[in-house]
C-alpha cells in the first residue's frame, strides 16, 4: 500500500482517530458551520476570540479522515495566533494543497501531511473545508472591527 | 470463461465490446464497479455515433434530401426499438428527453400543474433519487397538492401496509422508484400500482434502475408513465425516455416550445403539433436516440434473462464473500435487490474507502447517491456502493473484496 | 488550392476533417448547403466522443475515483473552452443546455415568470426562428405581458425607427436574432441593446446563426443572455449553451429539478445549489459538453477572421452567379447578410426544387425554416435556403448554380 | 435529368401547370381544408354530393408540384363517382404510394404517374394531402347518412 502513504499517513490517521480540541465551547465568540454538498462534510467550528487572539478553538463533525484531520491540525496551528499569523499559515496551506510541495522552500511541519492531497482532487475541498469555515469566522471579526 | 460461474454467459466476449474495460486506472487494471451511476459504452454505440456523423448526418424531419430522410428513419426507428422493448402500444408514447430527470420534470410540469390542486396527494416512496422527490416538491408548493413518502423498513424493504393506508381518492400521482439506487431494493410495482389504479391514481415508474436489469413491461406493469436514462443502459449521456399512455399524452399542453413542435405560429397564437412532437421542441439528440437505439439492441442481442441471471450470480458471491469480512454493515437487505451493495466499514468514511479503493484501480460509488432521505433513515450521511453490471466479473470482485480487506489494514 | 478565392485559405486541408463530405447522395457526390439548419461534424469532434467512451468515461461530479475526476476536468473544461470563446467573464455564466431552444425556454421560465407582470413589454424581431416566439407567447399567456415584433423592410432589414418608438420603459426583455436563419440579415445587435439598456431591459441575444461564423462578444454587445446550439457550431446534437451575467443567474430559481443541483432534500425543503449547478439538474450529457468542446477548439484553431472572410467570398460569388439567373427572386437582402441565399424560382415550388436538387447530390433546405411569421411578411410559404459553410467550395456553388437551371429545365 | 423523370414526369408538370377542376365552387354540400405542416402544402377542397355521387368537385390550394397534381388528378377521377367507386380507387392509390407498383398488376393509367412517389419518403405525404382531405368529407357523409 505504498502509493497511499503520501496521504494516509499515520498522522493524519492518527488525528482521525483521536481528533485534538474535539468538542464544542459554551457561549463562543464565534461560531461557524461549513458544509461541503459534494461529499457530505460537514464541520462546527467554535472559536473564543478576545479582539486580538484566537484564545481557545473546538470543533465537531462529520467527515472523512482528510476533513477531520485538517480541522484537528488546524485548531492545533491556529491556538494562541493573531488573525495575520493565521492568514499566513491558511496562504501556505492553500498553496500546499492547490500546488504541492516544493521542497526547497522552508514547510511548516505540521502541513507536511497534507503535501499529498493535490493529487486527489476530489479531496482537495475535504482538506480545505475547516479553513473555509475558519475564514468565514475571521471575515465576520474583520468586519466587526 | 473461468469467471462465469454458470458457464453460460460469455464475458470475455462482452468485455471484448467494451474497449474501456482494458484500460488501466491509476496504474492497475480498471476495476469498474459503478455501472449504477453510469455504464460503459459498447463499441457498438461508440459506432453508431460515428457512423452517423462519418456517414449520414443531418438535421431531422423537415428536409426534403436523403441524408436528412436517413437521419429521420434512424431517429424514429430508436423509438420503435424502445417502444418494443418496454412493450408500449404506439411509437408515438415515446418521447425523447435528455434524461429520467427531464422525463419526471415533464410529468410534473404537463400533467402535473393542469391536473392537480390543493388537497390531492403525491405519494412517492422514502428511498426516492432527488429527481423523483425534488419536481413533487416543487409542483406542491405551486398547487397546493401534499406529498407523501411510503417508509421502509430496516432492510429497505417498502412496508406496505403504510402505503395502503395511505392511498385514498385524494391520491392523484403514485410515482416510485422501480429499483433503488442506494440500496438495490426491488420494490413490489405490480402491487403498488394495482392498489393506485383501484383509486383512479396516475403512475410513473422511475425504471432508472431497472430497464437495464430487468424486463420492464409497461402494461403489465400497469404504468401510466415510464421514466428512465440513456446512459445507464450502455446508452450515451444526454438522452433519456418518457414513456406515457396515449391518452394522457394527448391531453397533455407542451413542456418546452419552439421549433418542430408547432403546426403553425403567427404573432398571434400558435398551433401546437401531435405527439410526440410536442414534447421534442427545437433541433433533437439525434445521436443520443441512435446511440440509445443501438444500445438496447445491443442489450436485447444478449437478453435480459441471461443478463439478470449472470447479474444476480455477480451479487451472490459477492454478498457470500463480503459477509465474511467482520468490519463491514451492508445498508439494504431487501429479500428482492438489484446486483449492488451498499455497506459502511465501521467508522471509516466512505470518501477515504473511495480514494483507497480508486488508487488501487477500483471505482466505487461513495456518497450519499442522491438519496439524501435514504441515508438519512439509517442515521447516515454516506455509503460505499459497489454495483454490478453483465462486463463484470468474479475476478472483479475478488479484487473489491481484496481492497476492503487493505482500506480495513490502512486504518488499523 | 484552386477552390480558394483568395488562396490563403486551405479548404482542402479543413474538408479531410469531414469524412462525410466525401460521401455520395444519390449516387452523386454530395454538395451539402445546409450547414445553417446543421452543420457537419469534423473528425475532432467525433474522435472527442470515442476518447471519451473508450479512454476514461464515468459519472461526473460526485465520484471520487480518477475516471470520474477526469471526466468531470474535461467537462468543465468544456465550460471554461465557451467561456473564452464568447468573451464571458465567469465559467459560472456559461450554464450547458439541450440547445438554443431550451435556453430560451429556461430565461422565459428562470428570468421571465419571476420579474414579468401585466403591462410590461417584450420585444422581438419580425424576423424571429420560433424558438425565440413561442416561448415569450406562453409566457405572455401567464404574466399578461405584450409580446411586440421589430418589423422589417422588403430587403430584410429592420426598421429601427420603428424599434425607437418601441422601446420604453415598460419594455423589459429585448430578445433578437443576431443573423436571421432565413434571410441571413446581420442585425444592428449593439444599436438595438444600447437602447435597451437604456431602459434599463434586459438583453438576451439569439446567437444560434452567428456564433459559428462571426466574434460574438458578450462584454461588447451588451447581452446579459446569450443562446446557441452545438449542432450549428460542428459539434454534436443534444447539447447547447445558455450565457447569463452572473447577477441576473445567481438570483434565478431552477428550471428543472433533481440530483446534482441541490445542496441537501429533506421531505420537508430542498436548498438549491449555486450557479452553474443549479440550472444542470440531474446527469449531464457529458458527451455533447466535451464534443462542444472539442468543436469550438476547432474553429479556434481555423480562425473566425479566417472564417469569416472565405464564407464571405463565397457568399459573393454565389451572389454574383444566381443573380445571372433570370428566374431566381432572392428573400433578404440586407447589406450585412451571412453566407445564406434563401430564393424563389418563379412559380416552381421550393420542395420541388429540393426533390430535385436531392437527385443530383445538393443537400439545401426548403420551407418556411422555423420562421412562419418571416414568410408571411413576404407573402410566401416557403423559400429555398442554400447556406454555406467554411468547408463549401466554389465547385459547390458551381455545382448549386448548375442544378437550379436543371430545375428550370425540367419544369419547362 | 433521366433520374428525375419517375417522378417529375410530363403528366405530372402538366396537372402543375393546369390543374384540372381549379377554382371554388359556390355554395358546396361539402367542403374541406387540409394542411400539411411539415412542408405547408395547403388544400381547400370543394364538393356537391347528391346523396349518391360525387357531381361536382373543385379545388384551390398552394403546394409543390406533387400535391397540385395529385389533386388534379384526383378531382378527375372521382367526379361522377359513388363512396364506394372512391374508396376504390383510393385504396389503389394508397398502395401505389406506399408500396409502389407492381406491374404483374392492373394499375389504372391515370395513377401510373404516382408509382415512383415511394422512392421520396418526404413526398409521400404531399401525394396523399388531397385524398386524405377527401376521406375527411367523406367520412363526414357518412357519419350524417
Ligand atoms: C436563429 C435560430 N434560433 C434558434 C434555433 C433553434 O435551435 P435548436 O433547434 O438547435 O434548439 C435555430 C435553429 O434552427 C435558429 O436558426
Ligand atoms: C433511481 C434513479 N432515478 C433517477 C435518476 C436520475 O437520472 P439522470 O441523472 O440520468 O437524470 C437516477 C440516476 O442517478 C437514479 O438512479
Amino acid at each position: 500500500m505504498s502509493e497511499l502513504n503520501d496521504l494516509y499517513q499515520e498522522i493524519i490517521l492518527d488525528h482521525n482517530k483521536n481528533p485534538r480540541n474535539w468538542g464544542k465551547i459554551d457561549l463562543p465568540s464565534n461560531f461557524a458551520e461549513g458544509f461541503n454538498p459534494l461529499c457530505g462534510d460537514k464541520i462546527e467550528l467554535y472559536v473564543n476570540y478576545n479582539g486580538d487572539k484566537i484564545q481557545d478553538i473546538k470543533f465537531e463533525g462529520n467527515g472523512c479522515a482528510i476533513s477531520k484531520a485538517s480541522a484537528s491540525v488546524m485548531t492545533t496551528m491556529v491556538k494562541g495566533k493573531t488573525k495575520d499569523e493565521i492568514t499566513k499559515i491558511y496562504n501556505e496551506f492553500h498553496q500546499i494543497i492547490t500546488e504541492g510541495c516544493n521542497h526547497d522552500h522552508y514547510i511548516d511541519e505540521n502541513l507536511e501531511v497534507f503535501c499529498g492531497v493535490k493529487e486527489y482532487p476530489g479531496r482537495v475541498k475535504c482538506a480545505a473545508l475547516a479553513w473555509h469555515t475558519l475564514n468565514d469566522i475571521l471575515k465576520r471579526i474583520d468586519n466587526n472591527g | 470463461m473461468k469467471n462465469d460461474p454458470n458457464c453460460k454467459f460469455d464475458v470475455a466476449k462482452i468485455r471484448s465490446d467494451f474497449p474501456i474495460l482494458s484500460q488501466k486506472m491509476n496504474a492497475k487494471p480498471l476495476i469498474y464497479l459503478d455501472s449504477a451511476a453510469s455504464t460503459m459504452k459498447p463499441r457498438q454505440v461508440v459506432e453508431s455515433i460515428s457512423d452517423l456523423y462519418y456517414g449520414y448526418y443531418a438535421n431531422i424531419h423537415r428536409g426534403v434530401y436523403l441524408f436528412s430522410q436517413i437521419s429521420t428513419e434512424k431517429y424514429e426507428n430508436a423509438r420503435s426499438v424502445v417502444k418494443k422493448y418496454i412493450n408500449a402500444k404506439y411509437d408515438e408514447e415515446i418521447i425523447f428527453t435528455r434524461g429520467a430527470t427531464e422525463s419526471i420534470n415533464l410529468i410534473a410540469h404537463s400533467y402535473g400543474r393542469p391536473n392537480l390542486k390543493e388537497g390531492d396527494e403525491i405519494i412517492v416512496t422514502e428511498m426516492e433519487h432527488h429527481a423523483n422527490i425534488v419536481p413533487w416538491q416543487q409542483l406542491c408548493k405551486e398547487t397546493g397538492a401534499k406529498l407523501r413518502y411510503i417508509p421502509f423498513d430496516d432492510k429497505g424493504e417498502l412496508i406496505l401496509e403504510e402505503y395502503d393506508k395511505m392511498v385514498s381518492n385524494k391520491t392523484k400521482i403514485v410515482s416510485i422508484v422501480h429499483i433503488s439506487n442506494s440500496l438495490g431494493t426491488i420494490n413490489p410495482v405490480k402491487y403498488i400500482f394495482n392498489k393506485a389504479k383501484e383509486v383512479g391514481a396516475v403512475t410513473l415508474l422511475d425504471a432508472s434502475q431497472s430497464i437495464q436489469h430487468v424486463k420492464v413491461d409497461v402494461q403489465e406493469l400497469n404504468c401510466d408513465f415510464l421514466a428512465f436514462s440513456g446512459h445507464k443502459i450502455y446508452g450515451p449521456t444526454g438522452i433519456g425516455i418518457l414513456y406515457g399512455k396515449l391518452h394522457l399524452l394527448e391531453d397533455m399542453p407542451p413542456y418546452q416550445t419552439g421549433g418542430d413542435m408547432i403546426k403553425s405560429v403567427s404573432f398571434e397564437r400558435t398551433l401546437f403539433a401531435d405527439i410526440p412532437g410536442r414534447f421534442e421542441a427545437g433541433t433533437q439528440n439525434i445521436e443520443g436516440a441512435i446511440g440509445l437505439g443501438a444500445a438496447i439492441e445491443y442489450v436485447s442481442s444478449i437478453g435480459l434473462d441471461e443478463i439478470a441471471q449472470y447479474e444476480h450470480s455477480l451479487l451472490e458471491y459477492a454478498n457470500q464473500k463480503i459477509r465474511e469480512i467482520p468490519q463491514v454493515t451492508i445498508i439494504g437487505n431487501a429479500k428482492q435487490k438489484a446486483s449492488l451493495i451498499s455497506f459502511l466499514l465501521e467508522d471509516i468514511h466512505p470518501h477515504d474507502v473511495g480514494t483507497i479503493m480508486d488508487k488501487l484501480g477500483i471505482a466505487v460509488r461513495t456518497g450519499q447517491h442522491c438519496t439524501e432521505p435514504t441515508m438519512k433513515h439509517f442515521g447516515i450521511t454516506a455509503t460505499t456502493r459497489a454495483s454490478f453490471a453483465f462486463y463484470n466479473t468474479i475476478d472483479d470482485i475478488n479484487v473489491f473484496i481484496e481492497g476492503i480487506k487493505q482500506v480495513i489494514e490502512t486504518f488499523e
